[in-house]
């Protein structure tokens, strides 16, 4: 049976996990949810550098006194980093869709074994219009999604087609969920890493998508630290 | 259509005065940030409709040009997200409000190119999905791209933060993002800014906006965001 | 008989009528050769702002001291004015391409009657290549040829059908000889001003193309000043 | 392909063992300036060959580029303007060297949508001329333009002003032009400096290039023209 896992489990036990994939150097930007967490737990030794889609590059963690004059994607706030840079909408579109970004992280509705995303729109309810997650997916170099592995309702999410409205299609890289990590390359996925709380079999119960398994199967990196 | 070479400081209720029934209005901003929120206001105040709103979002229903579209002043609006605007979904769902939305790089270039000259540009961005309806889809190099076409308009709203006497501008923090862009993209254009100083105080190197892409200037007024961004 | 003119008559004659057309703020782009002597006879009272397609807005005359991190096209050294703006080579373009140019001046192998120009290339000879002509004449609001009235060996320069390869159709809208001022209005050629020591008779014979005479036909402005 | 948080600074000499025989080198410039000279002379030193050279102009017979164009190490040559260097129209015109020409917008404009993942351009420049032989016309509003493809190289010669340690770029006066965009065009990025300043030292508002762009730096030499601009 999965684990019940608190709700501050899951999201630390995927932003962890997703902060183990860069290396020194790398321009990551994060999206909302999840993903923000991620710039909590990047290692002492690994110098990354976030950059949000509204023009900095180099953003460092929220500031004491909140200053509107320096935000974030989602109107979060931001200070600056030395040797950080501020730029225009047009310059830091660019660089994301000329695979300047290293890596994007981003909540999903759904994702698919051949890389598929959906992540902006639900027919029937509000749009809210895909912002920049489909030039952030389009454009950067390794695509992951962090996120919970079901829906509310325990529905998967990591599907072999999706349903609804794609974001963009064969872009995903890896996914990382409260149960393990998916990687996908030339549209085939595999299972690369399994929480230690979770079973095949109880992790395909609640996946949907093909995937072949990583022999051997390393424990999900992080879940030692939690 | 050249330019006046010394910009005239209007009041912001002057300035939108050039923004008729209809008329097509660019408006920086992203989120919070370099939203020139006076000229917006001023907007709100006249009460002018029928507008085409292009902004990359609608800012918040009480917030910036989120008032516009809250207050009945919009037609359509061109935008990348409008999420945080209830009023925004609301309208458009009940039918009174057309929405285009457009993936946020492929918004930003599309002004680029209405700004300088370009037909379109061919863009990877929302190939295999709902955004290539009714586009041309173009292969170069076995990739398939979308082409995407210019954005322009009547007028601009935008935010910067020192002006020369020239109109040149710089800009400050996050309030960048696609006020230069949109400097170059409408027949008149209106820079929202701290402070204006004399030309030569700028540094030529550093101005991000030249003065010739500027019609008139307004200076930020003591509204609770223009005071904070 | 066409006036035997000494070579500074004739371009200090078109240099002088070209700066009449200019008004206070336009934003001015100078071809080399005759173009270049324009910025000198614009009038005190008029502030034209001088563009170079590689980085400068505002540009002010030849320094003393030459410096060769501020030139102009063709190498030309330059000041900047108090409001200058020193800009990268994609937002110049941009700029040019986009209208933002209120005219170009430059000078011409041949235009013909339509507004065609050819001033880039001669067929068996060495290609110079276009440099940033072809977007000057495509982008700027007022594409104004500075030249002499006939090659040297005298043939016409302003034809019916331009025989060398195209810098653009369709783009010239003034020509200004040492002889006459023609203007092309919607692909039609007029002759709008006339040196007061050329006859319509003696023009013609050096004017391949056709064109109507405006009525009245006034002097050419600036002949007066010389 | 994340590149190094601090820039190593090379020697030119160094630097330029990125280029190989059969590379493509975008090299900065417009006439005089801002030229990467030093990096330039070491690779005519290095005798490198068969290269493709991407530049807008191919300087003078013995300034900057023309160099390499004259020592014969280039096979072909994109640029809009070649007339200044005999060499150049020499080799073509004896069928020993290719040359693209490309007018100047559309050549910034070809680089800059390879640096920032444009599958092409469209541009009224050059249509019904010799400049659309070859080349897709497609009609937008009416109005014919120039499909133009990217441009892209395995190493680019830029030269900027100042940098911070992590390859933030300034430029000077008339050196920008070119530099700025092959920066975000090429898989190996050398930008040749005045001087090397520690990360914040640069005010964010006024990077230029910013650093993520850069692989290395080298400081501009002594020599005649390096000195000069």
């Amino acid at each position: 049976m999965l684990p019940e896992l608190n709700e501050d489990l899951v999201r630390s036990r995927v932003a962890r996990r997703v902060a183990k994939e860069f290396g020194d150097g790398d321009v990551v930007n994060l999206g909302i949810g999840i993903p923000t967490l991620v710039s909590d737990y990047i290692p002492e030794n690994i110098r990354v550098i976030f950059q949000t889609e509204n023009g900095v590059i180099g953003a460092g963690p929220a500031p004491e006194k909140p200053d509107l004059r320096f935000i974030g994607a989602g109107g979060r706030h931001l200070t600056l980093l030395p040797g950080s840079a501020l730029i225009s909408s047009d310059l830091s579109f660019g660089l994301i869709r000329g695979g300047h970004v290293d890596a994007t992280v981003l909540g999903a509705l759904e994702v698919n074994q051949e890389g598929d995303l959906a992540n902006w729109m639900v027919p029937g309810k509000m749009v809210p219009g895909m912002g920049g997650a489909m030039d952030l997916v389009t454009g950067a170099r390794h695509v992951i999604i962090a996120m919970t592995h079901t829906t509310k309702k325990g529905g998967a999410k990591i599907l072999k087609k999706c349903t609804l409205p794609l974001t963009a299609k064969g872009v995903v890289g890896l996914i990382v969920t409260e149960y393990a990590v998916f990687r996908i390359r030339e549209g085939k996925m595999e299972l690369v890493e399994i929480a230690p709380d979770v079973t095949l079999e109880d992790l395909k119960a609640v996946t949907e998508a093909e995937y072949t398994v990583a022999d051997p199967l390393p424990i999900m990196q992080g879940t030692e630290e939690e | 259509m050249s330019r006046k070479v010394i910009k005239p400081v209007f009041s912001a209720a002057e300035a939108v005065g050039r923004v008729r029934p209809g008329s097509s209005v660019m408006v920086g901003g992203f989120n919070y940030g370099g939203i020139p929120y006076s000229l917006v206001e001023a907007l709100v105040a006249s009460g002018v409709g029928d507008l085409t709103l292009i902004s990359n979002d609608t800012a918040y229903e009480n917030v910036g040009h989120g008032r516009l579209v809250a207050n009945g002043q919009v037609k359509k609006v061109i935008a990348s997200h409008v999420g945080l605007n209830r009023k925004t979904g609301q309208l458009f769902h009940d039918g009174e409000m057309e929405l285009e939305l457009c993936p946020q790089g492929t918004f930003v270039e599309r002004i680029r190119a209405g700004g300088f000259g370009l037909g379109g540009v061919l863009t990877p961005t929302g190939v295999g999905t709902v955004v290539e309806e009714g586009k041309q889809v173009l292969e170069v190099g076995g990739k398939k791209y979308i082409l995407e076409l210019p954005l322009r308009a009547d007028v601009a709203f935008i935010r910067a933060h020192k002006s020369d006497r020239r109109g040149n501008l710089t800009y400050f923090g996050t309030n960048r993002n696609f006020n230069p862009v949109m400097a170059a993209a409408a027949d008149y254009v209106i820079a929202e800014v701290d402070s204006v100083i004399e030309a030569g105080e700028i540094n030529p190197n550093d101005v991000v906006t030249p003065g010739i892409l500027v019609d008139a200037l307004v200076m930020k007024g003591d509204h609770y965001y223009a005071a904070r961004t």
